[in-house]
């Protein structure tokens, strides 16, 4: 089976035709706008290159992960032009560049898994003994005093809180979903429903998408009911308890 | 297949006893002479053979590895000779303390209580699996019931050898912990918190 | 004391031989000169001697124990020419069946740890729990405290049995990353020269 490159992978989207190699030039050189591009034709397109040979490539796999990872951080970045202006936009040169140095870094340490690989099969005729031999003198091995003073330190240091992450490399700083899973609920604790995008509208888009995260996040769990009259109106946020009983009492009245 | 050309190169045996070698120096437990020649793909009188050579190599006195017939089967040993040498190998302190994996899954455990390892887990933000292990193994920490509901996971408490390593009279002289919360519940929480924003 | 006269009645570099031989056969890990010459009781530079000696002795070809220097230190593995046989005896389960992820994975942490899952995350484009994970299981590497002090990601490094299965005699034999793939720039520069074919 010949081999095949991510590269040459042939795309028919509806603003862009063409080899993903190229693609990936406009969009680094600025001549296509990345908003314009549905990534999930994209990724579509290369599941059925993929189902279409028998075996999987995970060379292949691997490469187009980085790639259309890098490209769905630069889209990311066009969505929200107001915040990256904030954080300094990165120029096309210094895109192009972090994404060579990106797939460069990952290319290396592909190589060095090939490297092990070989390495394994050439040293698969070395065998040694796993654990202790069968006739070794059984010593117990007593553990010297300990400080107890210790066992407080693990706790207390378990008990920082993380420093933040930089994230300036992706000029745009993203707020932890945990925040709004907080907010959501003391919300809730304190009135039966609320409506989210009176509650989030004032919000910086980046704080309003992570705040759309913990709301499906918090749906996921059962916590929280949505509902939402028509497409685009306003989201409706309840307590899952209160949906059940509100349905119950629908469907016995 | 090449071992027909070998049988003729060498003296037959000395090459199956190479292979006996071989598979002891690998054993982690005895080996009968069947299983030797099962793994060696001979028969089980040559590998007699070859081990009565191997006795005569490997014998106290010529060699620091002896050849030991035990239950179960053969097996090396240090030699008598190496014995003082072999014991300060074993007595020495490969680990003077704990690991911070270890120090960190026994402080939960000691400060919160009957813990399963999934709530280690969830603290640590790594899986607990072998620091749990190595910890049972030392006899620190051993199992306490199951968490309530079918399947529930184990859990672990502390033991008295563990007392008795911190010098402590019980688990209610550990260093207190005022400044993280009023009670082992305030402290559970705060830590799983911070757990949560790190892993966010 | 009885040294000055097994001296006289011994060469005495054999004797250390013996008992470096004792020591290996029994140890469950890789052994350094410097630890043998301590449970030998007896200077380095006479057990490097002794370990010239079985070198000679436990070489392939002349015996299914084979001396190995490996992972930091000395130890006996089983001849090549029996592996046949020691793979119908015994298992191989640290490398069987690892993932192409968990290969990259070890990769990241062997050349650039110690480095957490996040950091190996960012590399691979891809969460690496489950690679980690499955790493740790099999021993390959193990927890290296904490990033940049307490609160932050748990850090993972490759361990001396990762050497051992790779057959490597310390972390610093792999080959170096820069013979390994391009360079930046030269993807840089291939990105760029595609780009202007294309446009003209």
């Amino acid at each position: 089976m010949p081999a095949i490159s991510v590269r040459e992978l042939d795309l028919d989207l509806d603003a862009f035709e063409g080899p993903f190699d190229l693609l990936l030039t406009l969009l680094l050189k600025e001549e296509l706008e990345p908003r314009e591009i549905d990534f999930a034709a994209v990724i579509l397109s290369f599941a059925e290159l993929m189902a279409e040979r028998d075996e999987l490539d995970l060379e292949v796999c691997g490469e187009f992960l980085v790639l259309i990872s890098a490209l769905l951080e630069l889209k990311a970045r066009a969505l929200f032009p107001d915040e990256a202006v904030e954080f300094g936009e990165l120029e096309p040169e210094e895109a192009a560049e972090e994404l060579a140095r990106r797939l460069a870094e990952y290319r290396r340490m592909k190589e060095a898994a090939a490297w092990l690989v070989q390495r394994l099969s050439a040293e698969g005729d070395r065998f040694f003994r796993l654990g202790p031999a069968p006739l070794a003198p059984h010593i117990e091995r007593k553990l010297a005093p300990q400080d107890p003073q210790a066992l407080a330190g693990a706790i207390r240091a378990l008990a920082v809180p993380p420093p933040t992450v930089s994230l300036s490399h992706m000029a745009l700083r993203f707020p932890p979903v945990s925040q709004f899973l907080e907010r959501f609920r003391a919300l809730l604790m304190r009135r039966r429903r609320f409506d989210f995008d009176a509650e989030v509208g004032t919000l910086p888009r980046v704080e309003q998408a992570v705040a759309l995260l913990a709301l499906l996040e918090l749906r996921k769990s059962g916590e929280i009911a949505l509902s939402q009259a028509v497409p685009f109106a306003p989201i409706r946020v309840s307590r899952a308890d209160d949906e059940r009983i509100l349905e119950w009492t629908a469907r016995s009245a | 297949m090449d071992s027909p050309l070998r049988l003729i190169a060498a003296n037959p045996v000395d090459h199956l006893a190479r292979t006996v070698e071989a598979l002891l120096v690998v054993a982690s437990a005895p080996l009968s002479a069947g299983e030797l020649a099962e793994a060696a793909g001979d028969d089980s009188e040559r590998v007699e053979t070859a081990l009565g050579l191997l006795f005569e190599r490997y014998r106290e006195g010529r060699s620091g590895i002896v050849l030991e017939r035990v239950a179960g089967g053969f097996a090396f040993r240090a030699s008598r000779e190496a014995a003082d040498a072999c014991a300060r190998l074993f007595e020495r302190p490969v680990e003077r303390g704990l690991s911070q994996a270890a120090l960190e899954t026994l402080a939960i455990v000691a400060y919160l209580g009957p813990c399963s390892r999934p709530e280690v887990a969830r603290i640590r933000g790594v899986a607990a699996d072998s620091a749990v292990a190595s910890l049972v193994e030392r006899g620190l920490i051993t199992e306490a019931g199951r968490e309530s509901g079918p399947g529930g996971a184990v859990r672990y408490r502390t033991t008295p050898l563990f007392e008795r390593v911190f010098g402590l009279e019980s688990l209610a002289t550990l260093p207190r912990l005022d400044d993280l919360g009023d009670d082992v519940g305030e402290i559970r929480s705060r830590l799983l918190e911070v757990a949560e924003a790190r892993a966010s």
